[in-house]
């Protein structure tokens, strides 16, 4: 990557939550702009935390960055306001979908254009390419949105975020809940906004699979340190990749009947 | 106590209760300043023959619990508390019990509970000047004046409406007594602290019309009430309060509206001419020693706290007389001088409290040594007095008082004092 | 394998439920056989937690009929359901925010624990000897799931992943006969997902716990399940062993896409 | 009959102020999901500064007329209640951001404690009086109809009539608008709005700014009714039914809500009062508050609670 | 290190499911304890005792009630004074009409009179919640207020409301000073907060959480809501109740219903919430906080008036004295929203991880 189109950057930084737990232990990546980035890495590795980082949303969590820096196009963010970062075009999903109960669907989605100046015309239109994404919203778009499913909640939060028409979208497993058409109708979503709007996005995924088919590059997270970074192409391709976080073996893919109850340790983990 | 501090100059301390904030703050400050404004005045004057008296403030809001707490705080301060004055019925309740433990006495004037006045029983507790079935038997003497004659009550129609708390029931005992005696047709209709929404109140006033309205209300409950009387057209002069309801914060506000209405004054009522009040103003305030605002001194409540003060140095006087003069008296003490007061008007007038009291006299069956009345009415710019003195019936009180008193000395395993132990 | 499929242990039939316009469920069958793991499977909103809903009462269908071992319900109520060992896990985590790993699976105790609240408060015999038998219980259930290490933490401070195990946990708890898992693998990686697998077929395996499982991951039904049922916008549009099911068109074209 | 109505007008009167009080804790409770306990120390700062502030002016300025002296006390009070409403965002909310509901209300119990000592430090603990040239004497209507007229209270009539026109006010700006919408995702989940770019430190500004104006106006009609006071912060007290009642997210419902609980209390303590005594009509108002809680459980208007797993 | 539970394992499930797991804990709890019972009668002087700390563990009982109902259940209250008022004037009842009624029995039959009225007033939680909730609460504490002022019989008689108690005594104790006064207080709390964390270290305890956490789940795992809920609230009014006998009792000696009023209520409340929902620890923090830090204020102020020689009247000691009140309130809160016992966890994991910073 070169440094020149970096859109942001994140430089070895330290979070801790409620002055004692010690989450992330210096994490360093960058996103170049309209780049789609990964972060992979199991439970409890810090995507989550190191996606909170760089959108400013630690605060309500108790938590704190201690350590390092986060550049978005040069400037340093941590002072800033999560509505701040919006404005500058950066928006996150968040995890756990956190729509607003109350709000019928269409009134969640029409809140996510707060921040736009653009005028009514061009909010409405969003809306519509967001329905012509998620047809399933447009059918409930009179319902409270805490009375709809877990994954009709996903795809709300995820057009919420696009009503923005933001520059960087942080997206924080899009994945979830999701029936595997919808996976790939998400997936696809990122790759048509990337490449026909330049969107920028780095996404913590779970799903790995996707995750590596669509990112141009990846980065594996464990225990709140990056524990391997790479094309996307290449941690395809690596053994340990393969094993650990795709499911397959030098045998193909197994079968979830099969796997064994003890198996070999993830060697960074040492 | 007073050996212990022989050798230091003579102080008496007096611990002053007081609420300056808070609901009833308007009316609470008044009083604590003219309770400490003639403290200051007897050390200008050169003490309680020669024993400087000193005193502190202890905020209590008006709340029980921590009026206990000032209580606790002050009572062994300043080489010993010389008598308490709660300024609150509920915290006077709650240190009637803790009094006679620490043998201070409690001086309740013109408040706390009516049986008290029962020397016998209440050994501690000087509801000193008037208890309010006093307030509330002369209310009824000067209406049945009014109407000419007792027999005239017969039918009339009185509406009692009162703070809801202790402090406004303890004249329902009397008012029921005097309406079975006369006839005439109680209601009661109760107010909700602090007072602030009567709306029903005074439409239940409207629909029955009493020929009288006995108003028995503590702080902003007085002014709401005679707003409440205007805005549902009630005349203001077919209204009486009790003498807490009778002061310039409770008209102060309604001004011309509340022109005609009448309070019982206890003994004093507004005294701006007194010698004391000017002694007052020159010794204190012309050097910018005194307690708060200068046009202050002399009103009804500011009158009420110093004429407080007053009762608490002269019983601390009248012990010394026996006790030894120039020396600190202990609380015991000077239980002694106020169960055996002697405040003729001579003193009195001496004193600076001509025109403004009547003299004082109590004993170990009467804790109360006057009870004296006259009414006071607001013409819309200050109070005035319009009657002559009342005294409370002893016919009608002295039973009653005498039945309470006995039935808290049976549950309380209390033995009377009999006129023998009195002496001692 | 000693497992070993019988009879139905749980019938619904003609079951439908609405919300105001929104048809839920509509006229939906199906069964449950003993020991066996039964999947449901459908798109987003298809109403399949709903079902769950309705099977341990959390919802009252407008119609239709519940058979549990031959017993015959109009409608459930949760804690006629849970009495009747049906135990389950939620879509949206529902865990005991305020409650550490441990207390939070000893809830999964409670319809276990007898001793009154005199003897509680005293911390008498009884109350005592329950309290270590079944700390005990939870403790083999810890183990098997593999989360010692966290067994004091608040819940609210894992990540994901982990809370989902912890319901699993608490579900297990209570020892259920039927158990039903509503999304157990969301949001985990691989290597998860296998863990996940394993537990849920050791549980049926080895406790012979019936288990329905509603699940997006096809790779998982698809390996796991038994036999599977799929839901359409409220309507039950397939019903079988998975490679049926893989194999229906109406399947493939409603919900699974061109690529699986 | 003729009292009867009497006893509903002055129901209704005193339901629109609660309802004005009862407004404030609507607003805020629908931007931020905060409970406001200091809504009742807001409206006694506010009522202190207006009174004291008509009461300097003609010092300060030389002015004599009450019209003039008024206007001022009313921009500089308003001006305050906006410093108030910065300071509160600044100093407390900012740094409380997606707490849970308790914390917050004990934050505002911190803020209530705060501005009650505040406001009598700088204005006095004493009685003071607003006048706004409201008609205290009562008058009679209908006179022909019932024996002994109609007694109708004019100042009650126009308080009323503000406390109308404020609710209506409100409902408009809140309905519909973007903003509207932003308040009510910010109620529903802090960060979520956070994370789409609504600013919250200005929304509450704004509406902690609204709230303190609401509390001016109400502590000007209740301050030139009862004189301004400590215990004016007690007709916080009176309103809570009201706001339970009619929903705790609903504007028109603080409206409806008031006007229940004022007849209610009113009809209760004047025909059943007496059989029991009286004084029961404020444990009466909480009682038909929880009746009707009993039944809508998100009180008449609100919105519904939202439980599903 | 200190602070270290590293070596101490625990070889049975008895041995960690102690009340203090930690061994530092048990001793740092036997020393309070001892300090406590022996130190303070030898140290403290009256007005320590009766201004301070009787009312501290009387009203410290009475947060644990509330805690266990709020904190605890998640069932927000704020009618906790007319529960102490009815423990108090039940307990009065009992112990002036029926002839030689032991104290320690009127009070405990106050405090169940209390939690029979609490179960009643818990009806409408389950269909009310939260702030709906806390708000209908206050129906009770109206209601009782009303009820002590009104109706004759629960005062026996006496014409103004007000009562009063004396001559106490526990199995021939005589509580006189007010050393014995303490230690009685001392030992009804240590023994209630026992009984406290039992229940909430069990079964129970457990309950009321998951009640509180997400009722819906807690349904479907088969806690039944309603005998959660009422037990929840039986149990706080039983210790409110008792608090109550005790505060009219030993505290006040005599009371009006003005001693149980709203401001108890709301004063109740914040001590939970101040000291930590949820937290048995939390209740004597938060009633420490609110008990003491106003008085300590009230006093300290003047003296810190003098050291700079200026002189505060009363009015303007007060009026700072709650403005600092609120905004220490507000600074422990952003500090740490859940409570002063969090601060004090969050300490103590410092404290463990001591001298390193992670
Ligand atoms: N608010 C919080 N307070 C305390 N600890 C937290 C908090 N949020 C997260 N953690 C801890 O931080 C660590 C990282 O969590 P994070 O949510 O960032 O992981 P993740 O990689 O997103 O995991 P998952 O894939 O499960 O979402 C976890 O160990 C978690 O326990
Ligand atoms: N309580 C409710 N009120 C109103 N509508 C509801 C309620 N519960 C579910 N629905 C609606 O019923 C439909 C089915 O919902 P359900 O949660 O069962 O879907 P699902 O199949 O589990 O979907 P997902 O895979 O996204 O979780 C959805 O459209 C949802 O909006
Ligand atoms: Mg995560
Ligand atoms: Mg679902």
């Amino acid at each position: 990557m070169t440094t020149a189109n970096l859109l942001l950057n994140v430089n070895s930084i330290e979070v801790i939550y409620n002055h004692v737990i010690l989450v992330l232990k210096g994490v360093s990546f960058s996103v170049p702009e309209r780049g789609i980035v990964a972060l992979l890495g199991g439970n409890g590795a810090g995507k989550t935390t190191t996606l909170r980082a760089v959108s400013n949303l630690l605060a309500g969590e108790r938590g704190a960055v201690t350590k390092g820096s986060i550049e978005l196009r040069g400037e340093r963010i941590e002072a800033l306001t999560p509505a701040d970062l919006v404005k500058r075009g950066v928006i996150q999903v968040m995890e756990g979908r956190h729509c607003f109960g109350h709000l019928t669907i269409e009134e969640n989605l029409l809140t996510g254009s707060y921040t736009r100046t653009d005028g009514k015309a061009a909010v409405a239109a969003t809306l519509e390419k967001v329905y012509n994404y998620f047809p399933r919203l447009k059918t409930r778009r009179t319902s409270q949105s805490a009375y709809t499913s877990g994954g009709e909640q996903q795809m709300t939060a995820i057009g919420r975020a696009l009503m923005a028409n933001p520059s960087m979208v942080l997206l924080d497993e899009p994945s979830m809940g999701l029936a595997p058409q919808i996976v790939d109708e998400v997936f696809s979503i990122v790759k048509d906004l990337n490449q026909k709007e330049g969107v920028t996005f780095l996404l913590a995924e779970q799903n790995t699979n996707m995750a590596l088919r669509y990112a141009d590059f990846g980065y594996i997270l464990e225990n709140g340190r990056v524990v391997m970074e790479g094309q996307a192409e290449d941690l395809r391709n690596n053994e340990d990749v393969k094993e650990f976080y795709l499911g397959l073996s030098s045998a193909g893919r197994k079968s979830f009947r099969e796997v064994k109850h003890y198996r070999r340790r993830k060697r960074w983990l040492a | 106590h007073a050996q212990a501090k022989g050798k230091q100059a003579q102080e008496q301390f007096f611990p002053v209760l007081v609420y300056r904030t808070g609901a009833y703050a308007p009316n609470g400050a008044p009083w604590a300043n003219g309770f400490v404004d003639y403290i200051k005045l007897v050390n200008a004057t050169g003490g309680i023959n020669g024993v400087k008296a000193t005193f502190e403030e202890c905020e209590t809001g008006y709340a029980t619990d921590r009026s206990v707490e000032c209580y606790e705080r002050l009572k062994n301060k300043g080489g010993g508390a010389t008598a308490f004055q709660s300024l609150s019925t509920g915290a006077t309740f709650a240190l009637t019990e803790k009094a006679p433990v620490d043998k201070i006495p409690l001086i309740t004037a013109g408040y706390g509970r009516s049986e008290s006045a029962n020397g016998a029983v209440f050994t501690w507790n000087f509801p000193l000047l008037g208890t309010y079935w006093v307030g509330a038997d002369v209310l009824i003497q000067h209406i049945a004046k009014k109407e000419g004659g007792f027999d005239k009550l017969k039918g009339k129609k009185i509406s009692l409406v009162y703070h809801d708390s202790p402090y406004g029931k303890e004249p329902i005992p009397l008012l029921q007594e005097r309406a079975k005696m006369h006839g005439f047709d109680l209601s009661l209709l109760p107010v909700a602290h602090p007072g602030v929404e009567q709306k029903s109140t005074w439409l239940q006033i409207r629909q029955n019309r009493p020929d009288y309205v006995l108003l028995w209300g503590w702080g902003v409950m007085n002014s709401t009430a005679l707003k409440e009387a205007q805005a549902t057209g009630y005349p203001r002069e077919k209204m009486y309060g009790i003498w807490w309801a009778g002061a310039e914060p409770d008209v102060k506000d309604v001004g011309e509206a509340a022109k005609g209405y009448n309070a019982l004054a206890m003994q004093h009522g507004a005294e701006p001419d007194a010698k004391v009040v000017k002694d007052i103003l020159a010794k204190l305030h012309a050097k910018n020693e005194g307690t708060g605002p200068k046009d202050e001194v002399g009103s009804v409540l500011y009158m009420r706290g110093l004429i407080s003060a007053m009762l608490g140095v002269e019983g601390v006087k009248r012990a010394q007389e026996r006790y030894g003069k120039g020396k600190t008296m202990t609380g015991e003490q000077v239980r002694w001088g106020l169960e055996n007061l002697d405040l003729t008007q001579q003193k009195l007038d001496a004193m600076g409290f001509a025109g403004v009291m009547r003299p004082v006299q109590t004993s170990c069956l009467d804790h109360m040594g006057s009870s004296w009345v006259r009414v006071h009415t607001w013409n819309g710019s200050k109070w005035q007095f319009s009657s002559d003195w009342y005294q409370a019936d002893e016919k009608v009180i002295r039973p009653m008082v005498m039945h309470a008193s006995l039935k808290y000395a049976e549950e309380k395993k209390i033995t009377p004092r009999t006129p023998e132990q009195c002496k001692q | 394998m000693t497992r070993q499929i019988g009879e139905v242990i749980l019938d619904l039939q003609n079951v439908s439920l609405s919300f105001g316009g929104v048809n839920a469920l509509t006229d939906i069958s199906f069964d449950v056989r003993e020991h066996e793991i039964r999947a449901i499977i459908g798109p987003n909103g298809a109403g399949k937690s709903s079902m769950l809903n309705v099977i341990n009462g959390v919802y009252r269908p407008q119609a239709g009929e519940i058979i549990l071992r031959g017993e015959h319900f109009r409608q459930m109520n949760p804690y006629k359901a849970a009495c009747a060992g049906i135990a389950r896990t939620f879509q949206n985590i529902a865990l005991f925010k305020g409650m550490s790993v441990l207390d939070n699976i000893m809830t999964g105790r409670n319809l276990k624990m007898k001793a009154n609240i005199f003897q509680q408060a005293f911390w008498m015999g009884a109350a005592r000897r329950e309290e270590l038998e079944h700390r005990a219980k939870v403790e083999e259930i810890i183990d098997f799931l593999e989360i010692q290490h966290i067994r004091k933490t608040p819940v609210g401070r894992l990540p994901y992943g982990l809370q989902k195990r912890v319901d699993l946990a608490r579900a297990l708890a209570m020892e259920p006969q039927i158990l039903l898992l509503d999304e157990p693998m969301a949001g985990m990686n691989i290597e998860e997902k296998q863990d996940m697998s394993r537990f849920i077929l050791d549980v049926n395996d080895q406790m012979g716990t019936t288990i329905v499982l509603i699940e997006h991951d096809m790779g998982v039904v698809m390996d796991v399940s038994d036999r599977v049922v799929v839901l359409d916008y409220g309507k039950k549009i397939g019903d079988g062993s998975p490679d049926e099911v893989r194999g229906n068109p109406e399947v493939i074209s409603a919900y699974l896409g061109a690529s699986h | 009959m003729g009292f009867f109505l009497e006893v509903l007008i002055g129901g209704l009167m005193t339901g629109m102020l609660y309802s004005l009080v009862a407004l404030g804790f609507v607003l805020i409770f629908k931007a931020s999901g905060v409970f406001n306990f200091a809504q009742g120390a807001m409206v006694l700062f506010a009522a202190l500064a207006m009174a004291r502030f008509s009461e300097w002016i003609p010092g300060w300025l030389g002015v004599e007329n009450l019209m003039v002296a008024n206007i001022l006390a009313f921009i500089i009070a308003a001006f305050l209640m906006f410093v108030v409403a910065w300071l509160i965002e600044r100093l407390v909310l900012r740094h409380l951001v997606n707490q849970e509901g308790a914390t917050l209300l004990m934050a505002t119990l911190g803020i209530a404690y705060f501005i009650d000592g505040l406001g009598q430090t700088v204005f006095g603990s004493d009685i003071y009086k607003i006048d706004v040239g409201m008609p205290k004497e009562p008058v009679m209507v209908l006179q022909g109809v019932f024996e002994g007229g109609l007694l109708i209270n004019k100042e009650d009539f126009i308080a009323a009539l503000v406390a109308a026109l404020l609710v209506a006010a409100l409902a408009l700006f809140f309905q519909k608008t973007a903003t509207g919408r932003a308040l009510r995702a910010v109620a529903d989940d802090h960060q979520a709005a956070q994370s789409i770019g609504i600013p919250l430190n200005r929304i509450w500004v704004i509406v902690w700014c609204v709230a303190g104006i609401v509390a001016l106006v109400a502590g000007i009609i209740w301050g030139s009714k009862l004189g301004v006071q400590f215990s004016l912060v007690t007709v916080a007290l009176r309103a809570l039914p009201v706001v339970i009642l009619g929903g705790l997210t609903s504007v028109p419902g603080a409206i409806i809500g008031g006007l229940i609980i004022g007849v209610g209390e009113k009809v209760s303590e004047v025909y059943l009062g007496p059989l029991v005594g009286g004084g029961i009509e404020i444990w009466f108002a909480y009682m038909l508050a929880l009746v009707f809680l009993l039944f809508r459980p998100q009180g008449l208007f609100g919105e519904k609670i939202i439980d599903r797993v | 290190m200190i602070y270290r539970e590293n070596g101490q394992f625990k070889t049975s499930y008895a041995a960690d499911q102690q009340i203090f797991p930690i061994l530092q804990d048990r001793w740092a709890i036997l020393g309070i304890l001892a300090f406590a019972f022996i130190a303070v009668p030898l140290l403290a002087d009256e007005y320590l005792f009766r201004a301070i700390l009787i009312p501290f563990l009387i009203l410290s009982l009475a947060a644990l009630g509330v805690n266990l109902l709020v904190g605890y259940c998640g069932q927000i209250t704020l009618g906790a004074g007319a529960f102490m008022a009815v423990g108090a004037y039940a307990a009065y009842n009992f112990f002036v009409r029926v002839d030689d009624m032991p104290l320690l029995a009127a009070l405990l039959l106050g405090g169940a009179t209390s939690a029979a009225v609490g179960v009643v007033f818990g009806v409408p939680s389950l269909r009310v919640r939260g702030l709906y909730l806390a708000v209908a609460t206050l129906a009770a504490q109206f209601f009782w207020d009303w009820a002590f002022l009104r109706i004759k019989w629960f005062t026996n008689d006496s014409s103004s409301g007000s009562v009063s108690v004396s001559n106490l005594s526990v199995f021939g104790w005589d509580l006189k000073s007010p050393t014995d006064v303490y230690l009685f207080c001392l030992a009804v709390l240590v023994v209630f907060a026992l009984l406290a964390k039992n229940m909430t270290r069990g079964a129970i305890g457990r309950q009321w959480m998951a009640i509180r956490d997400m009722d819906v789940a807690a349904e479907v795992i088969g806690i039944r809501p309603m005998y959660a809920k009422l037990s929840a609230f039986a149990v706080s009014s039983f210790f409110l109740g008792v608090a109550g006998g005790l505060w009219g009792f030993v505290h006040l000696g005599a009371w009006e219903p003005a001693a149980f009023s709203l401001d108890r209520s709301f004063q109740l409340l914040f001590m939970v919430i101040i000291g930590g929902l949820g937290s048995i620890m939390g209740s004597f923090f938060g009633a420490a906080f609110i008990v003491i830090l106003p008085i300590f204020l009230n006093q300290m102020l003047p003296w810190l008036g003098d050291l700079v020689g200026v002189s505060i009247s009363t009015a303007g000691v007060s009026h700072a004295e709650i403005m600092i009140f609120g905004a220490l309130i507000v600074f422990f809160l952003i500090v740490e929203p859940h409570g002063i016992a969090r601060l004090w966890s969050t300490a103590k994991e410092k404290l463990r991880l001591w001298p390193f910073p992670h």
